[in-house]
């Protein structure tokens, strides 16, 4: 029923504007002044030009960002680390860093609370170097909409940091929403079958990288967390 | 004995000049016009969510346009074989053979400038999508198709609406020899739908199954000449401005 | 000069009579060119094929003659012609019209020319 | 020469029978009338000459050739009557212009000062004319594209006197400057009777009458008088109509065979001749019953 809909508008339409031109033909008035009539469609073909000229000259920029700015790659030691309990969808998948904050330690335990819907995996490594202070990194993979990386527009956990508390919330659930421009699919039988397959689009997995001093004691009843050493 | 000599090539290129100039392509503006103001949801939408996030794309395409231009040539090409039609060329000089011959340049002019503006609606569409959403939401991918894929969607199309109003020529032609066509060849193609082996969509098949452009385009041009060819039989037993 | 299209007399009759009546009143004389059918065709507005039948109507009386290439030319003797042809024809028409009438009415012949005669004097005291 | 030859040609439509037996031949250069009632066929015969229509039987030529589905013959010849079609949103200049794509003699200049003589813009549109005007627009064109074979279908329908009268006029000159094959068809004789050259009569699908029209006055001839007296002339002569007006007078048309002596002895029985118009030489040829509609009342 949902495809019949926009059909029998369409043949509804279609079969007005042809006749339309003969309904108001029969009148003494046209519906449009003959030089428009004229006109009309000679200026359509000239828009139709011009727009076309105009949408290639569009910047690219102007499209969705690529993953810049807040985020950047990171180091083939997390890509190791990561490959290692993280399985990515794909061998080559990019993984960006989008948040990166450092908090004194004053307590030998370091409490973490995690709240509201949060479910990512937590990564907790203990490190010598790392005296009187903790590391919290975010890490996310590309979010692809058909092969196009809107990971940019991923919003890192919320972190509060007091009294030696970590808490961790996931940000207020959001929507993204994207228009894409398609080929047609009445020609597509003509079109290289690999070339015109529609993009991938997939979610990136996320997951914080926490990293404490090596006698620090995490105290926390979050199950979701992996001890790295 | 004749004062005046012509020949079927010199009358055919002045019908279609006098017909060119008569076909109102208006209608066509203010429908692709009309399906782009206000098709403005996209041909589909679909989503994903999880806990966090709810992604939502809207998809874009001619499509709607490409068939409302091919149901607007249909019933032009169905209207070119109408009595009104006709006594227009029998006003002046014409006999059957070119009065058929300067409707096919019609059709075909029809089919190619229907095919090029309605693949090219879809750039006044990414301009209009542009302005009117905001530029982060729209995906670069395809948004700048090469010249080449939009030319080889013009010539498609073309064929594409050539192939079907020169169905609807012949079937305008069995009209004029009885109304009942008007029910029969429905019926048939219903018939032949419905039958146990679907021949209906064998017969589509033969043409949306083809990969090769150029095979397509034998395969529509052989089609439309049976049809033409059928149509210029018919009516050159016709009589006219009866 | 219009035709009179309810006379009982042919429109290509009408014409040479016209033509006559020109010759007649010297407006073409003696050698000149007559009109030709296409002339006259416009002038009456009938069909030259008519106005030619006018023509030639004269021509078989000798009126006119054939020049070739030239067109119809007035014969020399073409007044002479027209002035006997009229009494020949038209005049003895009346007469033989006025016979009928008077033989109905009971007029002798006597009476009938004692009629003509008043008529001629009226004609003389009024010129 | 004659440019058309119809040998008898019949055409039958679904159930009627519109021309019969139809043979005529005419010639070049010539002004014909075709003269008939409503229905006598003389639209289907156009048609049929102009290769619209196919004849039923019988043969028909034009310039030589069958005219059905003939080009040579279409470029050579123009029909016009009021069913002309053009292009609803032209204005009357662009029509002009096509037709002179298609016909070479076409003159646009006499076109567009007649359209200005009959007060008609060139820049209205055709659907936009009135019948009238589009009769004289129609016959304009007819005038103007000078086609060697010209074919009037009723051409002044919906015009008025005057302007019946200036076609008319248009049609001889342009005529005489331009000889060419000229079809007149009209229910209307009088008006078109003396810019013919030949007429055509046509009754019930067949040919009646094919003459020059100067015979046609001289064709017939009314006789007024006595029935008793009448009916002693009356042997052997064809009658075309007879009316009784008063007790044991009658008013009879024959045709002209009367030799000089006939008519003076005509005329001592007190019997009175008239010439018939043509016109009603036509209608009384073509009528169904000799008696006249008075027929229809008088029932004793």
């Amino acid at each position: 029923m949902s495809i019949l809909l926009p059909f029998s508008i369409i043949i509804i339409l279609a079969i007005l504007a042809f006749w339309g031109y003969r309904v108001k033909s029969k009148g003494k008035k046209p519906l449009l002044p003959r030089t428009a009539q004229r006109s009309l469609f000679p200026i359509y073909c000239l828009l139709l030009f011009l727009a076309s000229v105009v949408v290639y000259a569009l910047p690219d920029e102007s499209f969705v960002h690529p993953p810049a700015g807040n985020i950047k790659e990171i180091s083939a030691e997390i890509y190791q680390l990561a490959g290692r309990i993280w399985p990515v969808n794909t061998p080559n998948q990019a993984i960006y860093e989008n948040l990166s904050e450092s908090y004194p330690l004053t307590a030998k335990e370091l409490k973490l609370v995690v709240a509201g819907d949060y479910q990512d995996m937590i990564w907790i490594e203990r490190q010598e170097a790392n005296q009187g202070q903790i590391q919290v990194k975010s890490y996310v993979t590309s979010y692809l909409v058909e092969d196009y990386d809107i990971t940019s527009q991923i919003k890192p956990p919320v972190l509060t940091w007091e009294d030696n508390t970590l808490l961790i919330k996931s940000p207020p659930k959001y929507t993204l929403k994207f228009v894409s421009f398609k080929n047609n699919f009445l020609t597509s039988q003509f079109k290289n079958p690999a070339g015109s397959k529609i993009g991938r689009t997939y979610f990136g997995k996320e997951a914080i990288h926490l990293v404490v001093p090596s006698e620090t004691e995490v105290l926390t009843d979050y199950r979701n967390i992996v001890y790295l050493n | 004995m004749f004062l005046t000599e012509t020949n079927v090539l010199a009358v055919t290129c002045k019908q279609y000049l006098v017909k060119l100039k008569a076909v109102s392509f208006s209608g066509l503006v203010i429908l692709q016009a009309v399906i782009l103001v206000f098709w403005t949801g996209g041909m589909g939408m679909y989503g994903a969510s999880n806990v966090l996030i709810s992604l939502s794309v809207r998809n874009y395409s001619s499509d709607i346009v490409i068939i409302a231009t091919m149901i607007w040539a249909l019933a032009l090409a169905i209207m070119q074989t109408k009595k009104q039609a006709k006594n227009m060329d029998f006003t002046l000089v014409s006999n059957r053979l070119t009065s058929c011959l300067s409707d096919i340049g019609i059709l075909a002019t029809i089919s190619f400038l229907g095919a090029l503006t309605s693949v090219f609606s879809g750039m006044l569409q990414r301009l209009l999508m542009y302005f009117a959403l905001e530029h982060s939401t729209i995906i670069n991918s395809s948004f700048k198709p090469p010249l080449a894929e939009l030319a080889l969607d013009v010539v498609a199309v073309a064929l594409y609406i050539f192939l079907i109003a020169a169905g609807g020529y012949l079937f305008g032609m069995l009209l004029e020899i009885s109304r009942l066509f008007a029910f029969l060849i429905p019926a048939l193609i219903l018939g032949l739908a419905r039958g146990q082996n679907n021949y209906f969509t064998d017969f589509l098949g033969f043409y949306i199954t083809e990969t090769s452009l150029l095979l397509f385009a034998g395969k529509v041009l052989l089609t439309s000449a049976l049809c033409f060819a059928l149509s210029i039989l018919i009516y050159n037993r016709m009589e006219v401005r009866r | 000069m219009l035709l009179n299209p309810e006379s009982a007399k042919p429109i290509y009759v009408q014409i040479a009579e016209w033509l006559e009546g020109e010759i007649l009143s010297g407006n073409i004389r003696e050698d000149e060119r007559i009109y030709s059918q296409y002339q006259l065709a416009e002038m009456f507005n009938v069909n030259p094929a008519t106005a030619a039948k006018g023509l030639n109507l004269l021509a078989d009386n000798n009126i006119v003659y054939k020049k070739r290439g030239l067109g119809m030319f007035v014969s020399p003797q073409a007044r002479e012609i027209v002035r006997k042809k009229r009494q020949n024809t038209v005049l003895k028409q009346l007469v033989f019209d006025l016979v009928c009438e008077a033989e109905r009415l009971g007029v002798s012949a006597d009476s009938l020319a004692e009629m003509i005669q008043e008529a001629r004097d009226q004609l003389k005291g009024e010129n | 020469m004659a440019i058309i030859e119809c040998v008898n040609i019949g055409k039958i439509f679904q159930r009627n029978q519109a021309l019969n037996n139809f043979s005529a031949f005419i010639e070049e250069n010539k002004i014909t009338g075709l003269i008939g009632r409503n229905g006598a066929g003389k639209t289907t015969l156009l048609k049929i000459i102009a290769g619209y229509l196919k004849p039923t039987s019988g043969e028909v030529k034009v310039f030589g050739h069958n005219p059905f589905n003939n080009l040579q013959v279409s470029a050579n010849l123009i029909f016009i009557d009021e069913h002309m079609t053009f292009p609803e949103s032209w204005h009357l200049e662009e029509i002009f212009d096509s037709i002179g794509l298609f016909y070479p003699n076409w003159n646009k200049e006499l076109a567009l000062r007649l359209l200005a003589y009959f007060s008609i813009s060139p820049k209205q549109t055709h659907n936009s004319l009135s019948k009238g005007m589009r009769s004289t627009f129609h016959a304009i064109i007819g005038l103007a594209a000078r086609s060697p074979l010209t074919i009037f279908d009723e051409p002044t329908t919906g015009m008025d006197a005057a302007v019946r009268k200036d076609f008319y006029r248009a049609l001889l000159k342009d005529y005489v400057e331009h000889p060419r094959t000229i079809l007149l068809s009209s229910h209307l004789l009088n008006e078109i009777e003396n810019i013919l050259e030949d007429i055509l009569l046509i009754k019930n699908g067949t040919k009646c009458l094919h003459l020059p029209v100067t015979e046609l006055k001289n064709y017939a001839l009314g006789l007024r008088g006595k029935a008793d007296a009448l009916n002693q002339f009356l042997n052997g002569k064809e009658e075309f109509y007879r009316e009784n007006f008063a007790p044991e007078q009658s008013f009879v048309v024959v045709k002209n065979d009367f030799s000089e002596a006939e008519l003076r002895e005509l005329k001592k029985a007190g019997i009175s001749t008239a010439a018939v118009p043509t016109e009603d030489v036509c209608v009384y040829l073509t009528a169904q019953s000799k008696g006249g509609i008075s027929d229809v009342f008088n029932r004793d």
